[in-house]
């Protein structure tokens, strides 16, 4: 390869070693194989040994949170990505997006090679030479006459050294650099602003309260670092000495995060300001509050609960409920900023719930400002605005677009398309041929960030290394990379940098960040940590008088619609970039369980007015635009709004992405923040109508209840309190019980923990070579997944008369397994260890197993299931790759158990607790999942397995699983 | 060569066939065979055969499949213990079905053979002596005996009114 | 028989061989497109093996379905040969003797059909030997704790005795046609196949002491082979599979199918080959005699499920029958009930029994009743087991229809050729009901 | 008699068939493929005195023993030309600095040797070397005496036969023959 790094790159080569690696094989016939190769190296990279696998630490790029991961390496390939222990911000655990990175890395739409626009408008191939070249010509030529201010360098938000490097070489060509984040939460700083007198994002501690409000602040999914809170929410709602955290939240719409909590409260959008200022009222007027409430009684008196009722469309009784709980909670918390239910007021709205914290005593407790987070630097909405009217009025000659599809993620209705076709030149440094990217007059490829030397601080404390996990699959380089070499080429700049590297840039930039001493040393440790972590310092906040004297007007709506138009951010696309990933399109969406598409989430009594049922198509009509989607059903959603997820409906970004479902960018008006300046979501009402056309709605489930079955199982706090009595039953069986040795693999899923995000869903496809198998088949219920998310819809007596559950399903390794005995050939047994086996090798196909699976988690290869080049990349060695005609299912991860067995051989001991992890309970944020020795009687697994929460899925059956679930604790007056 | 000759008598009724053979056996004549179209009780008790040894292929062939498919599951089952939904490796439940199936399997298998053998069916074409209307609406009694006694054949199957009288080396 | 019956020893002989004069072209007209047919199933076939399984409409969770429903429907077929052959010929019933050497065929030719349905629905069928215990260098063995295994065993088992039960059925009246025909190529076939058949009191001794056996075997066999079918779905622990019912109720289901289709396969050929006089009305009466006894079991099954299901207060049994009622399925369900407990219900009536138009209507309506009554017990059980969020619709495609067409195509292609080339009425036994040649000496005291 | 045979020829040809296809399978080739260098174990092992382990470094710690890279050839191949001599290598007849030379060339083009493997397992089956060696099990107990080779071929037929054979003889108890015979051992 062309880059030579020190101790980086080379060892990471994989060109050489193609063959190495058996494990891709698929179960074939009898026939005898074709003639085998064995390439060996040429010169052995040092420290890859073949067979074995290489860790290394990175950061996660898929969103500004910034996790730390660690990526599993297998003869040169990057093969799993894994939470890094390490970082404070994941601790280990990743997300679906994060997991899905690898098909960024290797998605077969990415661009292979430097692209340059012909005159005829087509994309022609170049040699990265030549591309630097032009690309400095073109420099060359904006800078040309002096003109300043003409050049733009429009990146994502890169809080490191390559800001400092693109800060830098903007400030010698006078250009400008914009970060721009599709979700900003400018709202969020200017509340702080008002209230504090910080012009930041703090971070929340969630799990230190016991009590937290939610105004529409998406924490689970996508609200600033998703993983993190969700295990700090996971922390808070679980069981802990018999007590239960309780979660409310309050929106139009119930959103994955909504379905976790324990109350949702349905809010006429734009009044969650008003809510806030009611609930802190009740507090204040009924001597809760901790503080000396003074100066806010004169505000606080005009939201008597009456009022806030009438304006909210929250009862009374709901008002002064949450606000005797919230108050009287030791700790409680109250946060907001949510994307999709940011309006004009959102500002003045976020001020209101800082009042609330402060009425409550919250600030400084469970808010962090010592600790704030990088996507509060980004720049505004404004300046987007504003670099529109100039690209308009001919002021740009060169725009430089790194890491941001802004043609997507604006709104159509902004013309950014437009403005940016007046540019002159247009350059992109996108790994995938986006909708901007389209545009563009020369494309300089960048490296994914598992390719590449970067760094990337999400927060004070935390600042992330990103290391090359392998050597770059296609021609491509990193924009360090070439901004260094480009210099050269550039009077200005020439001679301006020694570095001739990326690398050696960032390593230079590292020495004033890592501590004092052996830099070597600290430097390597910072590589194996994933990057430096510094213990947060405390700052104190109070209340300042500008937030007490402020005003809280109504939202304002564009559009003469009957509905509000919702456009929420997705967690599984984010803003659209994940929607090229396949793990991702077939990753089920929590509440629809809808894949592959888009869709319109309707109340059941407006899809009656429109006379509209389950996949009916639905035109929505905004002044800026029209969609037509199919309707989803939700009785999670206010009947007065319509919501649509952001991320899909684009038109370019290769085969996975294109042309998929909608974009409902294409409807939002641009309004902002008045206050802050900030891109309002919801400030637009829109007509629906039904179009006649019907469609199936292709999903992974599809009833919505138990069907007066118990599988997900709960248990009243009240009853959980006094203390589960334990019917001890001890039917008599026809055939003794059977008896382990040293191992009976098990694992405990707490059903009060478990969110149902699906990161465990992704890790799994990711860690056993599941096929994705597109909408086509799963529209007859072919996924292949071999862990699903089951979620039910439960009627309960409160007003909002649901709640939601969700049951992650995999194989049950039951003791007593209805599948074995019914294979004809042996293909399923029950091995020595508990594990109920799969032999693919040895399957013929009969079904029988899944037939008689109670469970119903086996899944059959229809087909032969391709991974189009180079996606089979990816593929885990250690894994068979099965073919078509073979039943398949999860086995634990015994290619896990059984190399952390053999580790264990190598010292003559067993298996601790805790050694390794199942890829489920890895990338499980919420901890949901605890696998272990259940012959060990002092495993976390074996002792969850006698909680007095625990039981077994459809135990009647006695097919004697080896996962006991812990039943979810409900409030309901039981 | 052979001082053995069979006269064949060919009959239309079986009544007369019955006669007949009666007639021969109180004539002293042992070695009869009579062909019918179809199985006749009065033929059959006038003949007065040991009771066909075919029962005795069937209970060896049975006994044999049942000793087989227990040797079979059981052996096969212990080889390899795999175990399957906590069941013991040699449960004999399942076992039953299979060892009943070999019992019938081997049973008509055997049966069968015991047929062939015993009835000596494993020529193509049947001998000379045969008529074709035997398959049909014929009854054919035929006696074997030494050439000395074929004029006394001759006359008591005619007295019976044979309708035609054959004669063969056997 | 009949008392006006004008039959002689002759005449049988007569009318039976002349039914395998030369093909005519009526006959050629059937046959050919019934190789079509097979030809186009052969192709389906090739075409899943070669694509995966996946070309048929299988889907989670409903893993088996036409397929294992042709299976069935084709064993239950069978089923009613061996009863008219065996059982009945075991009770002595007389009206056996016209039908049951059709009803035979249509045994053996519909296991063969039966027996390619296991191999065309597996995932992987190149490797089906798999599933036999033979010696291997692997030493593996298969699992005979497996219901499937119990399959292999049982139909294959069924196959080899009823094919041999036919056979040794045939072997006096092949000689009967080697007697007959003149041609030396035929007349050479006859012969190897008659194995030296000379009708001498020595054969009848063995020949009736083995058939008995025969018939004693294949009595317990058939009651068997239906309910080690039973088993694959009630030893599994399904709702709407796992019930003790089943064995019975499938081979009642099987005789009643099965009756269906002799009725259908008979009438043709007894207006075709004039065999009113042989396949009379008594028989058919007594055909849709048993129909009725079989139809009220299968009713009763029915019945007996649905309210153990309400009765056992469990969601999950009623949850299953409520839906195969009222469900997407319903309609097939309502088809079936219609089909096998109403529709035969006129054959109380004599003048109905007896009326072999409507006859062959009703058997028609069975076979497509109990076609039905196997997909519905398969595939709507299937279709919502336990868990609901693992629930889906199933419905076949155009590959798995196309290889159902052609199973029937296949039975009939064989049906065809056998009614040109072996007797389809049994000479011999056909005779034995016959009265006695007898020319009255010495008083009569034959008949 | 004829029938007699008849009788009897087709229960034999099955016999035949099975006893025929269980040999097949545990049969092997006694005939190497031909490799890009004709590299003679036999000098390299024998003569040279070279153990397996220096070449196929990994075999204690790793699945996969590992194919030496053209740099370790090198290391000594860079000093040694090879003697100009005719060389009877399994009966072809080649010229040992010719072949040397062909290493020299790879190292040259930095292109490594696309050697042609003799023993290989299907992706179903998970193998490793590291447990059978650390085990106390000598390269030659599957591979036969390949010291003794110029062209190495497959001695063993390593199918599941053969694995389970010696699982079988060399279980220690009844706990570790479970284990060796469980199928999730090599099969996931």
């Amino acid at each position: 390869m062309s880059q030579d790094k020190k101790g980086g790159l080379k060892r990471r080569d994989f060109l050489k070693i193609i063959g190495v690696a058996g494990g891709t094989a698929a179960v074939t016939g009898a026939c005898s194989p074709p003639v085998e190769q064995i390439i060996p190296y040429v010169i052995p990279p040092e420290g890859i040994i073949p067979g074995l696998p290489n860790y290394y630490s990175s950061t996660c790029r898929e969103c500004p949170a910034g996790c730390g991961i660690v990526v599993k390496n297998r003869e040169g390939r990057a093969i799993k990505v894994e939470g890094n222990t390490k970082s404070p911000i994941n601790s280990g655990a990743t997300c679906a997006r994060g997991q899905a990175s690898l098909q960024g890395l290797y998605n077969p739409d990415r661009i292979k090679s430097p692209l340059l626009k012909n005159d005829d408008g087509r994309m022609k191939p170049l040699g990265w030479e030549s591309i630097e070249k032009s690309l400095s010509e073109k420099i060359v030529k904006a800078r040309s006459g002096d003109k300043s201010g003409n050049i733009v360098f429009l990146t994502n938000n890169i809080s490191g050294t390559l800001s400092t490097l693109i800060e830098d070489w903007m400030g010698v060509l006078g250009g400008a650099h914009i970060q721009y984040e599709t979700f900003a939460y400018e709202p969020l700083k200017e509340a702080n602003k008002i209230s504090f007198g910080i012009e930041k994002i703090p971070t929340y501690n969630i799990e230190k309260t016991d009590y937290l409000l939610s105004f529409g602040a998406d924490f689970l999914e996508t609200w600033l670092s998703p993983v993190e809170y969700t295990a700090d929410f996971s922390a808070m709602h679980s069981v802990k000495d018999k007590s239960v955290g309780k979660f409310v939240y309050i929106d139009p719409r119930a959103s994955l995060t909504g379905t976790n909590a324990d109350q949702w409260v349905s809010i006429k959008p734009g009044t969650e300001g008003v809510l806030a200022l009611g609930i802190a009222n009740v507090i204040v007027n009924e001597g809760l509050s901790s503080n000396s409430a003074g100066g806010l009684q004169g505000l606080l008196s005009n939201y008597s609960p009456d009022k806030v009722s009438s304006i909210t469309d929250v009862p009374k009784e709901v008002i002064t409920q949450i606000a005797k709980e919230f108050a009287g909670a030791d700790s409680s918390l109250a946060i907001g900023g949510g994307v999709a239910s940011s309006g004009t007021n959102a500002t003045q709205t976020l001020v209101a719930i800082n009042i609330l914290n402060y009425v409550a005593g919250n600030i400084g407790d469970t808010i962090d400002f010592g600790d704030t987070l990088s996507i509060s630097d980004v720049n505004s909405f404004q300046d987007m605005s504003s670099l529109i009217d100039s690209m308009n009025s001919g002021d740009i000659d060169l725009i430089l677009i790194h890491g941001v599809n802004p043609v997507f993620t604006l709104p159509k209705s902004m013309k950014f398309k437009e403005a940016l076709e007046k540019v002159d030149t247009i350059v992109s440094f996108s790994s995938f041929m986006d909708e901007t990217t389209e545009l563009s007059d020369l494309v300089l490829p960048d490296n994914t960030f598992l390719e590449s030397w970067g760094d990337y601080s999400p927060r004070t404390s935390v600042k992330g290394l990103t290391q090359p996990i392998m050597a770059p699959v296609f021609n491509t380089k990193s924009t360090g990379d070439v901004l260094l070499s480009i210099s050269g080429q550039v009077e200005e700049l020439n001679g301006r940098y020694v570095q001739t590297t990326y690398y050696d840039y960032l390593r230079d930039a590292w020495k004033d960040i890592l501590p004092s001493g052996d830099f070597d040393k600290e430097w390597n440790k910072a590589l194996e940590d994933g990057g430096f972590y510094e213990e947060p310092t405390k700052v104190a906040v109070s209340l300042s008088s500008a937030a007490m004297g402020i005003s809280f007007p109504d939202a304002e709506f564009k559009g003469e619609g009957e509905y509000y138009f919702m456009a929420y951010p997705s967690y599984r696309y984010y803003d659209g970039r994940g929607a090229n990933k396949p793990w991702l399109q077939e990753l089920p969406e929590a509440i629809t369980t809808g894949v592959w598409d888009s869709w319109v989430e309707v109340h059941p009594d407006t899809a009656k007015k429109l006379g509209i049922k389950l996949g009916d198509f639905v035109t929505i009509e905004s002044p800026n635009g029209t969609i037509d989607t199919q309707a989803y059903v939700y009785e999670g959603i206010r009947p007065d709004t319509l919501a649509v997820m952001i991320g899909q409906g684009h038109t370019a970004y290769g085969r996975y992405a294109k042309d998929r479902g909608v974009n409902p960018l294409d409807l939002l008006p641009v309004t902002t923040d008045q206050l802050s300046g900030g891109f309002a979501w919801l400030t637009t009402k829109v007509n629906a109508s039904r179009t006649g056309k019907h469609a199936q709605f292709v999903q992974t489930q599809y009833t919505t209840t138990q069907h007066d079955r118990v599988i997900a199982e709960t248990v009243a706090l009240s009853e959980l309190q006094k203390g589960i009595h334990h019917e001890e039953h001890h039917e008599a069986d026809f055939y003794p019980p059977r008896e382990y040795h040293t191992y009976r693999w098990g694992m405990a899923i707490d059903l009060q923990k478990c969110v149902g995000c699906g990161s465990c869903v992704t890790a799994c496809y990711a860690e056993n070579n599941i096929a994705f198998v597109g909408k086509d088949m799963v529209a007859k219920r072919r996924d292949m997944a071999w862990i699903r998310i089951e979620r039910y819809f439960e009627k309960t007596d409160d007003a909002k008369g649901f709640r939601t559950m969700y049951f992650p399903m995999l194989c049950q390794q039951c003791g007593n397994a209805p599948c074995e005995p019914v294979c004809p050939v042996f293909a399923t047994y029950h091995n020595p260890e508990g594990l109920n086996g799969m032999v693919y090798n040895r399957c013929v196909g009969t079904r029988y197993c899944a037939n008689n699976c109670t469970y119903k988690v086996r899944k059959f290869n229809w087909f032969t299931y391709k991974w189009p080049e180079p996606l089979d990349w990816q593929l885990n060695p250690d894994v068979t790759v099965r073919s078509k005609g073979v039943m398949e299912k999860c086995t634990f991860c015994v290619q896990r158990i059984n190399y952390a067995k053999d580790l264990a051989k190598d010292d003559s001991r067993d298996v601790g607790d805790g050694e390794f992890k199942v890829a489920c309970e890895q990338a499980c944020p919420a901890e949901a999942i605890v696998f272990g020795n259940l012959e060990d009687h002092e495993s976390n697994a074996s002792k969850l397995s006698h909680d007095d929460r625990g039981y077994r899925a459809l135990e009647f059956v006695n097919t004697q699983p080896a996962i006991t679930y812990l039943k979810k604790v409900v409030r309901d007056k039981a | 060569m052979k001082d053995n000759q069979g006269v064949l008598g060919i009959f239309s009724y079986v009544d007369v066939t019955v006669e007949t053979v009666k007639k021969l056996k109180r004539a002293g004549f042992q070695k009869l065979r009579v062909f019918s179209p179809v199985p006749n009780h009065e033929i059959e008790d006038v003949m007065d055969e040991p009771e066909s040894i075919v029962r005795f292929f069937t209970l060896f062939g049975a006994m044999l499949g049942a000793a087989c498919g227990v040797g079979f599951t059981v052996l096969t089952s212990s080889d390899w213990p795999i175990s399957v939904s906590a069941k013991p490796i040699v449960s004999l439940p399942p076992f039953i079905v299979i060892i009943f199936e070999l019992t019938i399997l081997m049973g008509a298998l055997s049966t069968l053979l015991g047929l062939l053998i015993n009835s000596r069916l494993r020529r193509n074409a049947p001998s000379s002596m045969y008529d074709p209307r035997f398959s049909e609406d014929k009854f054919g009694v035929m006696v074997t005996c030494d050439k000395e006694s074929i004029n006394e054949v001759e006359n008591i199957l005619s007295s019976q009114g044979a309708e035609e009288i054959k004669f063969d080396e056997v | 028989m009949s008392e006006q019956s004008t039959l002689t020893y002759a005449r049988v002989n007569e009318d039976v061989i002349r039914m395998l004069d030369k093909p005519t072209v009526k006959w050629l007209a059937l046959f050919i497109p019934t190789l079509g047919f097979v030809g186009f199933g052969l192709f389906c076939f090739i075409h899943q093996v070669y694509t995966g399984l996946g070309v048929a409409g299988y889907r989670h969770p409903v893993f088996w379905g036409v397929y294992i429903t042709d299976f069935v429907f084709w064993v239950g077929i069978a089923h009613s040969g061996t009863l008219i052959s065996a059982i009945l010929f075991l009770f002595r019933a007389n009206f056996r003797m016209s039908i049951y050497r059709i009803a035979e065929g249509m045994t053996v030719f519909a296991v063969l059909t039966a027996g390619l349905f296991p191999i065309i629905h597996l995932g992987r069928p190149w490797n089906f030997y798999w599933l036999f215990p033979y010696p291997n260098q692997r030493e593996l063995w298969v699992n005979f704790k497996s219901p499937l295994l119990w399959d292999v065993f049982a139909v294959s088992t069924y196959l080899t005795v009823s094919s041999l039960f036919f056979f040794v059925g045939l072997i006096p009246d092949i000689a009967a046609v080697r007697d007959r025909v003149t041609e030396a190529p035929r007349k050479f076939v006859y012969s190897v196949l008659s194995l030296g058949w000379k009708g001498s009191n020595w054969e009848w001794l063995h020949y009736t002491r083995a058939y008995l056996f025969f018939a004693a075997f294949a009595t317990p066999l058939v009651l068997s082979v239906h309910s080690v079918v039973s088993w694959d779905f009630a030893m599994s622990n399904l709702p709407g599979w796992h019930t003790t019912i089943f064995a019975p109720y499938f081979v009642a289901g099987a005789i009643f199918s099965g009756l269906g289709m002799v009725i259908t396969l008979t009438v043709p050929i007894r207006k075709i080959f004039h065999l009113e006089e042989y396949i009379t009305l008594d028989n058919y009466d007594g055909m849709a005699k048993l129909i009725i006894l079989t139809s009220l079991i299968v009713g009763y099954a029915y019945g007996v499920e649905f309210f153990l299901a309400w009765y056992s207060g469990s969601p999950y049994e009623w949850g299953q029958f409520y839906y195969r009622a009222t469900g997407e399925y319903a309609i097939f369900y309502w088809i079936m009930v219609v089909c096998n407990v109403v529709i035969p219900i006129p054959l109380w009536f004599k003048a109905v029994r007896r009326n072999i138009k409507v006859l062959f209507i009703i058997s028609i309506f069975i076979n497509i009743g109990m076609w039905f009554e196997r997909f519905n017990i398969i595939v709507i059980s299937l279709s919502q087991g336990f868990d609901p969020a693992a629930w889906g619709i199933y419905m076949p495609s155009w590959v798995e229809i196309g290889i159902t067409v052609g199973s029937f195509a296949w039975f009939f292609m064989f049906f065809l050729i056998f009614i040109k080339t072996l007797p389809a009425v049994s000479i011999a036994e056909m005779k034995e009901i016959l009265p006695v040649p007898n020319k009255g000496i010495k008083g009569d005291h034959a008949g | 008699m004829r029938n007699r045979i008849k009788i009897l020829s087709l229960p034999t040809l099955v016999l035949f068939t099975l006893v025929g296809f269980y040999f097949y399978n545990a049969e092997s080739s006694d005939q190497g493929p031909t490799q890009p260098v004709r590299f003679s174990h036999k000098i390299h092992a024998t003569e040279d005195q070279i153990p397996c382990e220096y070449c196929h470094s990994f075999v204690d710690v790793s699945p996969i023993p590992g194919i030496p890279s053209v740099k370790k050839c090198m290391g000594c191949h860079s000093q040694i030309a090879g003697r100009d001599v005719d060389y009877d290598f399994d009966g072809t007849t080649i010229n040992i600095k010719n072949e040397i030379a062909k290493v020299r060339e790879y190292w040259a083009n930095k292109e490594p040797i696309p050697w042609v493997k003799v023993n290989s397992q299907p992706g179903y089956v998970h193998f490793t070397h590291k447990r059978h060696i650390k085990r106390g099990f000598e390269c030659a107990q599957c591979h036969g005496d390949v010291a003794q080779m110029d062209q190495v071929h497959e001695v063993n037929k390593m199918n599941m036969g053969f694995c389970i054979q010696c699982h079988t003889q060399n279980a220690k108890d009844e706990a570790e023959l479970t284990h060796l015979k469980d199928c999730l051992t090599c099969h996931y």
